[in-house]
């Protein structure tokens, strides 16, 4: 393992970030939720999907991207938004509801979208997958550079859009990458339940593609197979599935106790996040110093995100009618 | 009780009453279950129904009542699922299924709309397709855009499906046992925010009602008068009749008498019933959380006015989403909802208009 | 030109005119050439395009002259390339893409409805989505139930898309230059039936028009009036306007004035415009080939009554697709349709309800 | 090759008489449609997609299944149907659009039934997946036997549908069998164009199900491989993606002229019906007066069928609306 120690280090502090965004929301997510719960309560409502335990994916991935790389991706895009730079007051205020959010408060937590870093998310599953086809198809047109990678999860690759945009990907040998985030569930849905074969990564060669799963939930390996895919995607060399093993410590949203998750199936649960610290100390690249003072800074810039959205103000009731039509 | 059960507001007081005060979800569930018992024909299908019972609780407890062989999980694989339960109709099953949310229509429209809802036509008769698809609509608890929609018209307005959507658990429960028992494809709705489950916080009591412990129908095609008035009649479909009825005591206390009917059937719609209450009042309200266009709003007046020109002694007015995608921040939904303030000053409206 | 293309009734009669009589297939495609000439973003997808042109013609032509890098088949995958679309589109191209039959949304309704419909406004604005989707709407040529439909209300009930249908040659020309130009998605109708495409028979004279040979607009959300009229509005949408063209002829003859309206802009629509033509008459036929029920029909009649109690003074009515599939057989196929005799009859209990 | 002498004499009657209906069909479909074209005029109208060229799939396949085996197609049925014994009289009645028809006159071309040999076509492309799997699912529930097929083209593979239902398939060991009709052409998409792999059925490894491909258009290597996907079908290996080579010797629908396959790409444009019948000569298992007969026989049958189309009445307009609800 031969990575800089910058990209070790950053992609520590990209996990670190993502988690205590995480952390922060859960905290807030639970006001006012209790004794009654309900989605629609409190300063933070709605579902909200948190991206405890895949860390390691929009950490490992998003360190390897460039400016002009373009995502999109669905229902759980924290840690991968987080990753990928997107504006952490901007995005807190979103999922507050306040008018400084991304969208001014319309989109909400599954319809994150930041043009800035050229990120979109959206809730119906796979319906990223043809979006990100066709940004890289337009870059091509426009011969422009850029890859464009579509997130989803093992899941979410049981939807017909998979097939019909891994073939056209594979026909046009777009400069695509599709990640595939296997965390094992599809809310209570076991992998084993849900897909007919082991690997996703295998179904590539028949769609034209490369294929690569990442064993361990591992930035550093998800690092390098995503540079070796941009690496294929940027010389013409077609699009990758590249299938990523990693876990889902929360429930499918908050409210989920996610009791289904118990025995053999549970095993793999590890957090990858003191993983990843520990063997950054071990490894000499932080000190045990070092890793707390990254956590207490970035502990702050996330409460200064936080405390940014709950302060802003709610949008003017007339927003609602004036983004229909440009 | 799961954990994704709100408590009923009332519970029962006798082991002897045959009947108790229950949440629709609960009410429509006890339907299911009565029919799978009696009728090996009917089973469930749909995302995380067999342990989890479905998102909304539709299934819960039926997975381990009746085992993973009647109450099946399916992948993320709606065209799949839902061509597979119309097949398994064809060949003289009868599924339930399940999509969580309305919205998820768009991924499998063409195996509800195209196929499930035409075979019966298309094959003259030759197959039947009855099955029941039950999923959830509605908005008020920032679920945003692809998550809250109500599309009754985008499914009443197509051919071949009955679209019933009922707002007491009287009703739900006897509808399912009607919609079960149909030989054609019925689209059963009903609004998360009315249907008792845990998830949507406290319950709204007008849902709640005594349902019988016995098997019951509730026909379609007609409308149910939860309130008699004399001024003004408010039509609505789902939650918004909720909103209605406490738009109702509001004008109540104005000296206006609204008259709150459910259209709960939208395929087939009582047009008689409507007419018949709008004959009496002269004023028409229709609160409808679907978009406002081309949607149930424009139906329901129409059906009036084609009858008769000079029944109206208002305008009719529409309380529906303002064809607006449906916003996540709160202040933004709730202004663009079919809530009582709004239903309200519609009903003000047509008697100023006078 | 091609085989697939019915050469329209007159041809230009000398080089120097600016305008010709022209097909509307023939003329929108004018306005596509024109503006992949002009803007490089410009680009068409569909099945079929490149060497075929598409089934219906609308690109004849262009793969040759714009190359299938610009005209580009894809695989029968259209939830994956209207998705594409969509993509580019957020990317700064403003792609034109190809649906033969508008029963085809089924398979890709999300894509459409849920995704490209939706990100301007779940971006609140940061992602335009400035494309056009053209597809063939309607019946009456055999080709039964599932590739017949108009679905004219399962688009337009949809926020987030523009939906346009022209009837003539010369709105579909400007029309076609408008929605290329838009910001936003626009969903372009043509009826097959008067499209002029050579696999539908013989034309449709009223869809004929002298089309300028310069780019030109025509702005959504403004109705046309074909005819005018005192004692009857006729509205219509697509072919439907064809038929009430020839029904005002047949009132003409027994000493009833029509006025035809063609709608042609279903979102927007252009309500005041409507009234104006009611107010005038007092009496109003909607006209229209989708289904009859949440439909076009019912927003139109909704939508005047809603202005004004007293406008009408009869019954309004509706010729529709009766709420059934559109059946093969021709006696079956015609008599559900909005063909003439059907519209006359309806103008005349407007009158004689009088 | 050991078929049986009474097996091989059938499947070539179903191609002739597959032929023979094609063949009659077109010459109806032309009444009235000249000089000016139109899908709607003459006695029988709409598109119509004949099966010329795909007869060996339908007799191949039809000759290897039992009664209770169940059929689900799509916009070219023909072949399959007359195969599979739908009434040939009732449904030319039914492509005439007349009451005596399959549905009375309200499905059509694309919308062939026949309850009693458990036949269904529909129209949307790879719509009838599902709807297969749903029939091969019930019967599993019910105990019975009968395997479902569902045909579709190699363009249809495209769709989603396919992915989804596969792995269904896959995942429930559902005995069904996918028949891809490979005639390398989609309108006029050559299979190059549209599919990023070369064979399909390598794609049913991944989908937990087996995969064969039959070359060269051959009846009897047809009906062996269905033989042997309806055997691992009845002992519960599952399903089989089944990919034929056969060949579109017509356009896509009538009218097309299909200008389009020219040079290598029409080179395989063999007629398989007199291929087969000079086979069966040469092998001794028909004499050529033989054949003469059969065709004879097969043409006044056929001949038989049209005129009772032809002659049968119109249904009543009122047909039209009283068959949306059981
Ligand atoms: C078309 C569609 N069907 C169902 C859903 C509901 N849904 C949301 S997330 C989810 C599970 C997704 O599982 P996976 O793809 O593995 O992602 P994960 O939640 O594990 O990150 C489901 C079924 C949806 N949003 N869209
Ligand atoms: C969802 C959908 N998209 C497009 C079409 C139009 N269409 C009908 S047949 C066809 C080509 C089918 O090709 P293939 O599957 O290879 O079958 P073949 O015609 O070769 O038998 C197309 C694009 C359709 N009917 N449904
Ligand atoms: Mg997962
Ligand atoms: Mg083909």
């Amino acid at each position: 393992m031969s990575l800089p120690t910058s990209i070790r280090r950053s992609m520590f502090e990209t996990m670190v970030r993502s988690r205590f965004w995480d952390d922060r929301l859960t905290t807030q997510y639970w006001i006012d939720k209790t004794p009654v719960f309900a989605f629609g309560a409190g300063p933070l409502p709605g579902e909200l999907h948190t991206s405890h335990g895949q860390e390691p994916v929009g950490a490992g991935v998003c360190a390897a991207l460039s400016d002009e790389d373009m995502i999109t991706t669905g229902h759980r895009p924290h840690h991968i938004a987080v990753a990928r730079g997107v504006d952490l007051r901007e995005m807190s205020a979103e999922l507050f509801g306040k008018k400084a959010g991304l969208s001014g408060g319309r989109g909400g937590h599954m319809h994150l979208y930041d043009k800035r870093v050229n990120f979109s998310s959206s809730g119906i599953i796979a319906e990223g997958l043809g979006p990100a086809a066709g940004m890289a198809f337009a870059r091509k047109m426009q011969k422009k550079s850029g890859v464009a990678l579509s997130f989803l999860g093992d899941g979410a690759v049981n939807q017909g859009a998979f097939h019909e945009v891994m073939n056209i990907v594979g026909l046009h040998k777009l400069p695509f990458i599709c990640v595939i985030e296997d965390n094992k569930w599809a809310v209570t849905t076991h992998k084993s339940m849900s897909t007919a074969c082991e690997r996703n990564s295998d179904r590539a060669e028949n769609y034209g593609m490369t294929g690569e799963f990442v064993e361990g939930n591992d930035p550093e390996l998800i690092y390098l197979a995503t540079q070796r895919a941009l690496e294929r995607a940027r010389s013409g060399e077609g699009g990758t599935i590249l299938e990523i093993e990693t876990v889902r410590l929360s429930g499918h949203f908050m409210g989920d106790p996610a009791g289904y998750i118990t025995g053999e199936k549970s095993d793999y649960q590890v957090d990858p996040v003191p993983v990843y610290r520990a063997r950054l100390i071990d490894d000499g690249i932080l000190t045990e110093q070092e890793a707390s003072d990254i956590e207490r800074v970035i502990g702050a810039e996330v409460d200064e995100a936080i405390t940014f959205a709950l302060d802003a103000d709610y949008p003017d009731a007339n927003d609602a009618l004036n983004c229909t039509f440009a | 009780m799961s954990t994704k059960e709100a408590a009923p507001w009332e519970s029962p007081t006798s082991g002897e009453s045959s009947s108790r005060s229950l949440t629709i979800c609960r009410a429509q569930r006890e339907a299911v279950d009565w029919e799978m018992e009696h009728d090996e024909r009917v089973f469930m299908m749909g995302e995380d129904v067999a342990g989890f019972g479905g998102v909304f609780g539709t299934a819960d407890g039926l997975g381990d009542k009746f085992g993973s062989d009647r109450v099946i999980d399916m992948p993320i694989s709606e065209t799949g699922w839902i061509g597979m339960a119309a097949g398994a109709a064809m060949e003289g099953m009868r599924p339930i299924i399940e999509l969580a949310y309305v919205d998820f229509i768009g991924v499998c429209y063409n195996a509800i709309v195209n196929h499930a809802a035409k075979t019966y036509f298309m094959s003259g008769g030759q197959f039947k397709v009855p099955m029941v698809l039950i999923s959830g609509t509605g908005a008020g608890y920032s679920n945003a855009a692809q998550h809250s929609q109500c599309l009754h018209a985008t499914l009443a307005h197509m051919p071949g499906l009955k679209v019933v959507s009922p707002t007491n658990a009287y009703d739900a429960k006897g509808m399912m046992h009607t919609a079960i028992r149909d030989d054609n494809f019925v689209v059963f709705l009903v609004h998360k925010g009315a249907s008792g489950v845990g998830f949507m916080g406290p319950l709204v009591k007008t849902s709640l009602s005594d349902v019988p412990q016995e098997d019951y129908t509730v026909p379609f095609g007609k409308i149910k008068v939860y309130r008699e008035g004399t001024d003004v009649t408010i039509a609505g479909v789902g939650l918004a009749v909720h909103q209605a009825l406490q738009s109702a005591d509001s004008l109540a206390k104005m000296g206006i008498s609204a008259e709150v009917v459910d259209i709960r059937s939208l395929v087939p719609l009582d047009r008689e019933g409507i007419i018949e209450s709008v004959a009496k009042t002269g004023r028409l309200v229709v609160a409808d959380e679907d978009y406002h266009s081309y949607g149930v709003s424009g139906e329901v007046i129409a059906s009036v006015i084609e009858r008769d020109a000079t029944i109206f002694k208002a305008p009719p007015q529409r309380v529906c989403i303002p064809d607006v995608s449906i916003p996540f921040s709160r202040p933004l939904e709730y202004s663009i909802l079919p809530l009582e303030e709004r239903i309200t000053s519609a009903a003000l409206k047509t008697i100023e208009n006078v």
